[in-house]
């Protein structure tokens, strides 16, 4: 029998997408008017149970119960129909219409548009005014900043007159202080007797606004817990499934000379938005430089025109020799043969071909190495291929197959050869961007290990991570980036955490670190 | 060129750019739901036969106009079954699509009349003959207006008359209501459309399904107003042009209009190369006045008269992604 | 879904899509009341039952190598070339210019003169298209679309008052002198076995098939093939490494045009000796489905284009022998190109359906 | 077994190509053989079709018109046993029969016939591709015009430059409304398939119109004036009658050898007047006589009556 009491009540869903079992046999409750949290590891399904929720996917078996009725959702509407609205990780708003248009899109009032507009306005203004959710009817969505565009998503969902809100990872793409306004509104939502389902990565968001959480795993429910009576460190070992130890284990640095040296970058996006503001530092033979920050504030765009895939103002230097920032030399080839080696942050977007084979990819921004030639006109594959397996049998890729194309790779292991295909070309410099995403725990540690031991070899390390964990236990030296600018370096042994996410909400942390830029 | 030369021209303008204003007005709603359409050319040519066939087997210009859109939606379904259904390439179904019509024009019309592929000249009932305006004749002496009204405005087929009344018409449907609102949205962001509870799939088949019904319109009005009967590959190129009108009026209804009125233009223009040497004091090759429509769209691809941003999420195929 | 093996991606599917279309080319010729076995047997015999018929069906099998290896070079690079009949034809001019400037002494030079004129005039057309594309981001597909027409006009333009030779009627160029002809199959030693008679296919078939392995060669075993390869498969990556976008663009598409424009030298010069209204008939065109067809491989492309240089010469064959019209060629090449360009979803969804049913038993088997 | 080319617009284009099936047929009717046929779809296929007709043994073979002219140079010689007949244009080889027609005297009584017939005094020509051939019919048919009546004005138009100009009636349509627009009451279409499309545009606008090569009289019944006559029909009868034995060389066909002329019938009985055959038949004897001798435009590519 159902609980009445309960907002929601999923039971027994499974779903696979091919080989991917995304949801194994899941059953969760969610009592009305809480916020309930769930996290998981990515990939762990969580995305995927909620698109359930939400009629995006049909599930292969399971059961939802909405309200304590047992009910179908096999598309949107009917989600919608039982008063459930979502805010995806991606909002789904058409960029060239209005504030407005979106949020009537589909929840029209007759086939004409003037009615539903002008009533539109008025729920607008009622509903801005009751959860402080002010947008300008009117406006773009494109003239609207992030944080105004998720907004829109919620007042879309609260058009529809949602009492059940989920929203998947609302604060990755949010400034600090933007997420404290979005929890402000939760809040709100919730006095009004509104459910809301969180889903998050971060646990210190779980710990302060939800009352109760579920954990996922690999596609399974492993636990839900009351907040109040759990901890980070509980949770933590929860998602993972065993003690979590992020420690790495290194000796300590010994830096050497300066290998880069970064004067005064600035960089413009293509809607001439400057996103980095004039950044300034330098990374020494042996060092590890970790760039901490929430996602969006520069370090991608930092990555891209140091990797020369962005162009840029400034200066760099690599071993004292300048290098172009835009134009001739400034590209992806010139860097590397400068001696660059670039792990891009998002491996399936830039760093693989994902239909190319193992060694093809293998060969990706190295086609030009000498090695890889037979003669002026031709590449030599065989010795790609020999090259390949050497690599792939020294990062442990699974299987060891240079002929497999890399999208039949797990993402660990696309992520081996990546890493592989980088560290092995013996670079000065190393930059490596968010070198752990989706990636498991034996594999993130093996590819920690590689980097460490790169270091030792007296190289020069540049890490962006979104992972504090991460940065605060490989760099030898922590940078904060927030709006495009550096707000501070910090030795990782005299820092906490609560210091990093202060400088990272753009404040100025209390104690001053050393290793300031020269 | 005295004022009869340019009313002359003028009223052929308006017959030549019937049947590109119905195709780009076709392609304009496909387009905007998202799916590239380069088989307007292959829907016209099939609507054109079938209405030349059935109009003169049945002795109806009306059952003729119905087979002429009802031979364009096969077409336009097939391709919503590539493009929507499967995923497959919009560019390369319309291109299969064009000749496919192309061939089976041809095939069908030989088969059912055994002139090569023509049908039988159509007369009377079996065609749409020219609609005088109310007042046209007497109208006709006041100056200047008069001989306009009578010459260039009056005196053409109903199919016309209805193409220019569908320019508002669609504007409207776009702008003012609900499916348009819908169908626009589809073509810029069909995520958003899915996630608010609206079928994907759904607003593109009918966006298709118009689009089969006015090419269906231009095809008929080939060959059963502008011409008395069907004959192999009629529409020349059309197709193509309206496509080009479409980009070089950005994909609006208004400015299709325009569009059309000038590539029109051109084609009568051609007509008549002594009118263009006597105006440019210049002999001006007449394949240059051929080219002229696509050589205007590839500058303003090229972004030199504003930028032709087509909608943003035209010729992807929809695919359900986080 | 499951994935298929690599041996039926590779050839079952464009198998099986040939047999869909042929399926269907046999209901339509059911509709208009003629027998497809007929057909099928008139067209046999008229491509392939004679050395005169395998003259044709060679002659065109080696316009289509030429374009179908166009389009194939553009699709590495995610580029959809639909200008291979406007860069065909401008080939064209640029053979029949080389031919007609000098009274060539042996046709060994005039053919390689020609050959580069093709080319050169050929991605001279393509350039345009690639360079609005590579730096203005104006789709490749429309542009080429509308250079397809415009290359039209200028032909007319050209032959009808520049080329066109003094008293003259129709629009063509002057014949191209006697050292400009070059070998057909039937003055080949050797060949000349076979072909007895004058047939059309000529010494450019070779050519062809040379071209076929150039572009295997450049775009698998050279740095700028694996780069022409990444680019089309993701434009974000190729930036990533190091690979010029615009250069891209502009290598691929004037390799396009280029191979486009040599087919010029089978059809103008080594059939018509002249420079002739529409002289690629569609080849252009065609190309797409060979290149469909043949999965974007050179030995597929050349496969292709043996079976749509039957189709062509049969498909004439057809309009000259029984009442169905010669456009069932037409009907063909479309459902072709349906089948393997637009519905290959569908055809994979299929046979993905049909493995995972023999894939059931053989578990419920064991 | 005989063989016959049509020309691009096919053999059902009313007309020109027409005239040849129509002459093919009658053979066949009347001596129970049959043919072999084959229709262009492009230029660049001529050789092909030539080829493969004289390959499979069709002799002889005619084709329909000059186009053919410069491939059957080079395809004759090979098959030195196959006679050949082309119409339209001279073709110096020994086994090719060239048959030509002289249009400026059939043009030059239509031309008569119009000049009579128009109550405007403006008449309008229209021709299909530009090329000499058929400005000596235009230039024909003004100077039977002018003769009829010389205050009357011309209005000549030509379709296109291309083949393409034979199989064009949309662009033969919009011509035809221009020239009404500019005072035309009668219109002659030299235009192959394109004449359809200024048959009916004329018939639509209530003016009358002159069809070419065959009798097209009764397309729009009441509203064709009359047909210039080509007897293409007889060129392909006679060509197939003669058989293997067809006589290289050229024949020309004039008036005198009815081989051009206009056509009545009781389609447009009501529209010529006896005054009006009469004057136009008068005519006609003088020509054969040679008495009156018709400017022809391709002898010094100019024209006295009209300029192009
Ligand atoms: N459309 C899809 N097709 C195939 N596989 C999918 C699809 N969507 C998700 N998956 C797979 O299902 C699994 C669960 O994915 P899901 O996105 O639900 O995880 P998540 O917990 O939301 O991860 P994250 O924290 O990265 O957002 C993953 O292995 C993923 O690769
Ligand atoms: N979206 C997808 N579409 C197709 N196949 C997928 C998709 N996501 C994952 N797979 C395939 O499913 C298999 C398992 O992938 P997945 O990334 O879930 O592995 P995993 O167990 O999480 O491994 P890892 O921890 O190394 O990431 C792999 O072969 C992968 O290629
Ligand atoms: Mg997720
Ligand atoms: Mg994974």
């Amino acid at each position: 029998m159902a609980d009445s009491a309960l907002a929601i009540e999923l039971k027994g869903i499974s779903k696979a997408f091919g080989p991917v079992q995304a949801n194994k046999d899941i059953n969760i409750a969610v009592p009305r008017g809480t916020i309930h949290g769930i996290i998981g590891e990515n990939g762990a399904g969580k995305s995927t149970l909620m698109s359930i929720l939400y009629g995006f996917y049909k599930a292969d078996a399971g059961e939802i119960f909405v309200g304590g009725q047992l009910t179908a959702i096999p598309d949107s509407q009917s989600a919608i129909r039982a008063g459930i609205g979502m805010v995806f990780q991606h909002f789904k708003l058409v960029q060239n219409f209005t504030v407005l248009e979106n949020i009537i899109l589909g929840a029209e009032e007759g086939a004409l548009l003037n009615t539903s507009l002008a009533k539109a306005r008025q729920v607008l203004a009622d509903l801005s005014r009751d959860y402080e959710l002010d947008v300008e009817p009117d406006a773009l969505i494109e003239d609207l900043s992030v944080g105004h565009q998720q907004r829109v998503e919620i007042l879309k969902a609260l058009y529809r007159q949602a009492d059940i809100l989920i929203l998947d990872e609302p604060t990755g793409v949010l400034t600090p202080a933007e997420a404290d306004h979005l929890f402000r509104i939760l809040k709100g939502l919730k006095d009004q007797g509104k459910t809301i389902i969180l889903i998050t990565h971060k646990l210190r968001e779980i710990m302060e606004a939800t009352d109760n959480v579920s954990v996922m795993r690999r596609g399974t429910m492993v636990a839900t817990v009351k907040t109040a009576e759990t901890s980070p460190e509980q949770l933590a070992e929860l998602m993972v499934g065993r003690k979590v130890l992020l420690e790495v284990e290194k000796k300590p640095a010994t830096p050497g000379a300066v290998v880069l040296k970064v004067e005064d970058l600035r960089v413009r996006d293509e809607h001439k938005v400057e996103r980095l503001k004039g950044v300034s530092f330098d990374i020494r033979a042996g060092e590890i430089l970790g760039i901490a920050g929430v996602a969006g504030n520069g370090q991608s765009e930092l990555l891209a025109a140091l990797g020369g895939m962005m162009r840029a103002t400034g200066r760099i230097t690599l071993n004292n020799a300048d290098l172009p920032l835009s134009g001739k030399g400034s590209d992806g080839q010139s860097r590397r043969n400068a001696g660059i080696a670039h792990v891009p942050e998002d491996r399936h977007h830039y760093g693989l071909i994902l239909d190319f084979t193992a060694w093809e990819n293998v060969a990706f921004g190295y086609f030009n190495e000498p090695e890889y030639q037979t003669n002026a006109l031709f590449m030599n594959n065989e010795a790609l291929r020999e090259d390949t397996r050497r690599k792939m049998e020294k990062f442990d890729v699974r299987p060891p197959n240079p002929w497999l194309p890399a999208k039949s790779f797990s993402g660990g292991n696309q992520q081996k050869i990546v890493v592989a295909r980088e560290i092995e070309q013996n670079p000065e410099l190393l930059l490596i961007g968010q070198p752990t995403r989706g990636v498991d725990i034996g594999a993130i540690e093996f590819i920690h290990k590689q980097i460490v031991a790169l270091r030792d070899q007296g190289k020069a390390i540049l890490l962006v991570s979104v992972e504090l964990d991460e940065i605060m236990s490989l760099s030898d030296r922590i940078a904060v980036m927030f709006d495009g600018q550096l707000m501070g370096f910090r030795d990782p042994e005299k820092t906490d955490e609560r210091e990093l996410g202060m400088m990272m909400a753009g404040m100025t942390g209390q104690s001053p670190g050393k290793g300031e830029a020269a | 060129m005295d004022y009869a030369t340019l009313l002359q021209l003028l009223d052929s303008t308006l017959r030549l750019a019937t049947p590109l204003l119905l195709a780009c007005l076709a392609g304009l709603f496909s387009e905007r739901s998202g799916i590239f359409d380069i088989g307007l050319e292959g829907k016209m040519l099939a609507a054109a036969m079938a209405s030349g066939a059935v109009a003169f087997l049945t002795g109806s210009v009306w059952l003729g106009l119905l087979a002429g859109i009802g031979a364009s939606l096969v077409f336009a379904l097939i391709h919503g079954l590539a493009s929507i259904t499967f995923r497959g390439n919009q560019l390369i179904s319309g291109v299969a699509l064009n000749f496919l019509a192309a061939g089976m024009t041809v095939l069908v019309a030989q088969r059912l009349f055994g002139q090569g592929g023509r049908t039988p000249p159509l007369s009377g009932e079996a065609r749409f003959n020219p609609v005088t305006l109310p007042f046209a004749e007497s109208l006709r002496e006041v100056p200047v207006l008069g001989p306009l009204y009578y010459e260039v405005i009056s005196g053409h087929s109903l199919l016309v008359y209805a193409a220019l009344g569908l320019v508002p018409l669609s504007w409207w449907v776009l702008n003012r209501t609900r499916f348009g609102l819908r169908l626009r949205a589809v073509g810029e962001n069909p995520a958003a459309v899915d996630t608010a509870g609206v079928s994907v799939v759904g607003l593109r088949f009918a966006a298709v399904a118009i689009t089969g019904v006015l090419c269906g319109l231009a095809g008929a009005y080939m060959a059963t107003a502008l011409q008395a009967g069907f004959g192999k590959d009629m529409t020349a190129g059309r197709g193509y042009i309206a496509l080009a009108a479409l980009i070089f009026a950005k994909w609006r209804p208004v400015a299709a209009l325009w569009a059309c009125l000038l590539f029109g233009f051109f084609q009568a223009l051609a007509l008549r190369p002594d009118v263009v040497e006597a105006v440019v004091q210049m002999k001006v090759p007449v394949p240059f006045l051929d080219a002229l429509p696509y050589i205007l769209t590839v500058v303003v691809l090229a972004g030199f008269i504003g930028k032709a941003i087509p909608p943003r999420a035209g010729g992807e195929p929809y695919v359900k992604e986080r | 879904m499951d994935r298929l093996p690599r041996w039926a991606d590779v050839a079952l599917v464009p198998l099986v899509s040939l047999l869909l279309a042929a399926i269907i080319s046999a209901l339509v010729l059911l509709s208009i009341g003629q027998s497809p076995v007929e057909a099928f047997n008139v067209m046999v015999d008229g491509a392939l039952g004679s050395a005169y018929g395998w003259g044709y069906t060679l002659y065109y099998t080696t316009s289509f190598i030429f374009t179908g290896l166009a389009v194939t070079m553009a699709f590495h690079a995610g580029l959809f070339n639909i200008g291979g009949e406007g860069q065909a034809q401008l080939g064209g001019l640029g053979v029949a210019l080389v031919c007609l400037s000098l009274p060539w002494p042996h046709w060994t030079l005039a053919l390689a003169a020609a050959t580069l004129g093709a080319a050169v005039f050929g991605a001279a057309w393509a350039a345009i298209p690639a360079y609005l594309q590579a730096k203005r981001g104006s789709h490749i597909v429309i542009t080429t679309i509308m250079f397809n027409y415009i290359a039209a006009a200028v032909l007319v333009y050209l032959l009808v008052d520049v080329l066109r030779p003094a008293g003259q009627m129709d629009p063509a160029s002057a014949r191209f002198p006697e050292g400009a002809k070059l070998p057909t199959l039937d003055t080949i030693p050797g060949f000349n076995l076979v072909f007895q008679k004058a047939v059309p296919a000529n010494v450019t078939l070779f050519i062809a098939l040379a071209m076929a392995v150039v572009v295997w060669a450049i775009l698998w075993r050279t740095r700028l093939g694996y780069q022409i390869r990444a680019f089309g498969k993701s434009e974000p990556a190729a930036r990533y490494a190091g690979i010029n976008p615009v250069y891209i663009i502009m290598v691929a598409m004037l390799l396009s045009g280029g191979l486009a424009g040599m087919m010029s030298i089978n059809n103008v010069m080594g059939e018509a000796e002249r420079l002739l209204q529409n002289s690629s008939e569609g080849a252009g065109f065609i190309g797409i489905a060979v290149a469909l067809m043949g999965r974007n491989h050179p030995i597929g492309v050349v496969l292709a284009a043996l079976l749509f240089g039957f189709l062509y010469q049969g498909g004439a064959e057809l309009g000259l022998w029984t009442s169905i019209p010669i456009e069932m060629r037409i009907v063909v090449q479309g459902l072709v190109i349906l089948f393997t360009g637009a519905l290959d979803v569908m055809v994979r969804m299929l046979l993905t359906r049909i493995f995972g049913l023999f894939r059931s038993q053989k578990l419920g088997a064991a | 077994e005989p063989a016959i080319i049509f020309d691009l617009g096919g053999k059902f284009d009313k007309s020109f190509n027409e005239a040849a099936f129509n002459g093919a047929e009658k053979w066949a009717k009347e001596t129970g053989g049959t043919y072999k046929e084959l229709e262009m779809q492009s230029e660049a296929q001529r050789e092909q079709a030539l080829r493969r007709l004289a390959e499979s043994g069709a002799n002889p073979v005619v084709m329909t018109g000059f186009a053919f002219g410069d491939v059957l140079n080079t395809v004759a010689p090979d098959f030195p046993d196959t006679k050949f007949a082309i119409i339209d244009m001279v073709v110096e080889q020994p086994n090719v029969k060239s048959v030509v027609f002289t249009e400026h005297e059939g043009s030059y009584l239509v031309g008569m016939m119009a000049g009579l017939a128009s109550k405007t005094g403006t008449v309008g020509f229209i021709g299909g591709m530009d090329i000499p051939l058929i400005r000596r019919f235009g230039c024909g048919y003004a100077q039977g015009v002018v003769a009829a009546n010389p205050d009357a004005k011309v209005v000549l138009n030509m379709t296109g430059t291309t083949p393409a100009a034979w199989n064009d009636p949309v662009k033969g349509a919009e011509l035809a409304k221009g020239q009404k627009a500019q005072g035309a009451d009668v219109i002659y279409a030299a235009a192959g398939g394109t004449g359809v499309g200024v048959l009916q545009a004329a018939a639509d606008e209530g003016i009358l119109s002159i069809g070419v090569d065959s009798n097209q009289n009764g397309m729009h019944p009441g509203m064709v004036l009359t047909s210039m006559l080509k007897r293409v029909d007889v060129a392909v009868y006679n060509a197939f009658m003669e058989g293997t034995d067809l006589a290289p060389g050229i024949n020309v066909l004039d008036l005198k050898a009815e081989g051009v002329g206009y056509a009545m019938d009781e389609n447009n009985a009501s529209l010529v007047t006896p005054e009006m055959q009469a004057a136009v038949d008068a005519a006609a004897e003088k020509i054969k006589a040679g008495e009156l001798v018709v400017h022809d435009y391709m002898s010094d590519n100019t024209c006295p009556a009209a300029t192009f």
